[in-house]
């Protein structure tokens, strides 16, 4: 695998004579989901935040976008499949524990069980997707049924009188309010993801000590969760332009290095 | 179907009245000859012979629906042979139930007002802007000043007193764990409120 | 526009059936018929039948006002015809840019209502204070009492049903009969799985 592997599309220039191949890594993927428009990699960001529910993503939209791109293509690059088969792969899993999270008997279902599970709510949440497309169908073609909402301007003014009421259901209402919530299952906690900035302290900690380090090395013993957070910390500290990426082969350990900063083009980019 | 189709060719007037209708039958006020000449895009002239049209057939003693020249313009109302229907109608509602929302927020009113929307929707934990202007609007509570925020604070009314069949709020049956102390159970609902999840 | 009120002094119910387009025209709300039947003073049936008579006379095509049976009940309307005019003249507050997450929202609370918003948000995997806060301003969805952890739960309004045109929920599609959309995303894959060059 090679982090950072360069993607490469065609971009409809504006004069199609110098219509340049331009490069693009798989993070740069253009998106355009219900939930969510602009590159792959700035979604990956958002969810690692929390400030995009991942629930809500179309993984299956991310999926086409990238088989479009590929249909593109004269050839196939194998490197950028394995790597957005990589990307993929940690989202879905994400996904997978955010959809089952917050229920404390889900621990103790198979693995066989908790996929089924995982794939009956799917299917619902599909079926309320489905149903929200009929109600908006249906909203468009009531579109010319106009009634009148409130009273008629010549109504007569009713009185509106009210039967006589048991104090007591105030005192029980106000009881329940200021009564003790049951006590909240923290089970859900442990499905929790780590957030992708104790990865960024962690590797920029290593990297104030060591020119370099291999990234299998550092993660060993992680969980699987955590090893996908890891690497997309990898990737960010890559795009802030802080680390080099090298890889010997497909599936050879990921080198990481400190990025060797040209004063210049530094100075340049922050007077720009 | 076939008849009326015949009747619109015979009277041109015919499909302005019918769009006349339809506003007038939607409207929640009187409608000015100036609105309906912009809503149905035709000339004042018109409109009005439409209007005269209407008027000969929702007219009192030939249909239940009448149409009235009133202050602000032209609406229907119901015929006077229905006056009683309508009265009950309208008057026969003596509703036997607050809803649920209406109760708990006059619970919280009673016990702990005067107290602002904002309080009422930080201790219940929803938004309480239109049962408040409910119970306003069915007497229940009034305006009561405004805090030191500047937001109104509500109170129960004489009139919430006499549905409760309280002689005054002194009166309210006392809750468990809370000598009738509005401090403590206010605390209590500040504590809960912080604590609930976003 | 003569015809059909012929019709009705013709018939016996004449009167009744006046009665009830009074009623129609200044209630705030679809009226049923039990409602009719306590106003008017008469049976069920007599009511059932002049309704299938206005039902004739105020039908689309025919007259601007329409009779239409909606949300539990019955209502006058205006006629499809008369929707432009009706446009430039009225706001639909109610429906204007309901969001993709309100629509969501509303298809959680029609099916699977009374719920609360952890319900909703399980459902649809967001947080949907702001969403359900908005739905209850429309007068689209509102509390229906609390869940066992305490939670305020929400059901739809028939002003819900009168705005999406439903006779009651019951007019709702199965929700069973949704959910077609994994055959169309292989579909899809296999169509550009196709245009794939060799």
């Amino acid at each position: 695998m090679t982090a950072g592997r360069r993607w490469p599309f065609h971009v409809a220039a504006s004069d199609p004579e110098t219509s340049v191949l331009l490069a693009m890594t798989v993070r740069e993927l253009e998106l355009d989901l219900d939930a969510f428009e602009g590159p792959f990699d700035l979604l990956l960001t958002l969810v690692l935040r929390e400030e995009l529910p991942l629930v809500g993503v179309d993984v299956a939209g991310i999926v086409l976008a990238f088989v479009e791109r590929l249909a593109e293509r004269e050839e196939l690059d194998l490197d950028a499949c394995g790597e957005f088969l990589v990307l993929v792969a940690a989202l879905l899993e994400l996904k997978a524990r955010g959809l089952l999270a917050g229920e404390a008997d889900l621990e103790d279902l198979e693995p066989g069980e908790a996929a089924e599970e995982l794939a009956r709510r799917l299917e619902e949440y599909r079926r309320i997707k489905g149903a929200a497309e009929w109600l908006a169908e249906r909203l468009a073609s009531e579109r010319d049924r106009f009634f009148r909402l409130g009273p008629a301007p010549l109504a007569p003014r009713g009185e509106r009188r009210l039967a006589e009421q048991d104090p007591a259901a105030l005192a029980a209402l106000l009881q329940a309010l200021v009564a003790e919530p049951p006590e909240v299952s923290l089970a859900h906690l442990e499905l929790r993801f780590p957030p992708v900035s104790r990865f960024l302290e962690q590797f920029r900690a290593v990297l104030g000590r060591r020119a370099r380090f291999d990234f299998d090395h550092e993660v060993g013993g992680l969980t699987r969760v955590e090893q996908a957070v890891a690497f997309l910390a990898l990737l960010e500290l890559r795009r802030a332009g802080e680390i080099r990426l090298e890889q010997a082969a497909p599936f050879a350990p990921i080198r990481v290095s400190r990025e060797v900063v040209d004063e210049e083009v530094s100075w340049n980019a922050r007077s720009a | 179907m076939e008849r009326p189709l015949r009747l619109i060719q015979a009277n041109p007037l015919d499909s302005l009245a019918r769009a006349i209708e339809a506003l007038l039958v939607v409207a929640s006020q009187p409608l000015s000859v100036g609105a309906l000449v912009e809503a149905c895009g035709d000339e004042a002239e018109r409109i009005e012979t439409a209007l005269g049209l209407l008027g000969e057939r929702y007219r009192e003693g030939r249909s239940g629906i009448v149409l009235e020249q009133v202050a602000g313009g032209w609406a229907f109302r119901a015929s006077r042979d229905a006056a009683e229907a309508c009265g009950r109608l309208f008057e026969r509602p003596v509703e036997r139930n607050l809803s649920q929302a209406a109760l708990e927020t006059l619970a919280v009113v009673a016990y702990l007002g005067p107290c602002s929307r904002p309080d009422i929707a930080r201790w219940r934990g929803v938004a309480v802007d239109s049962v408040v202007a409910g119970l306003v609007e069915r007497g229940l509570i009034a305006e009561a000043g405004r805090g030191d925020l500047g937001a109104v604070r509500y109170r129960v009314t004489p009139l919430f007193e006499r549905v409760f069949g309280l002689e005054s709020l002194a009166a309210l049956p006392r809750l468990d764990d809370f000598g009738g102390d509005a401090d403590e159970l206010r605390g209590r609902l500040e504590s809960l409120a912080e604590r609930r999840p976003a």
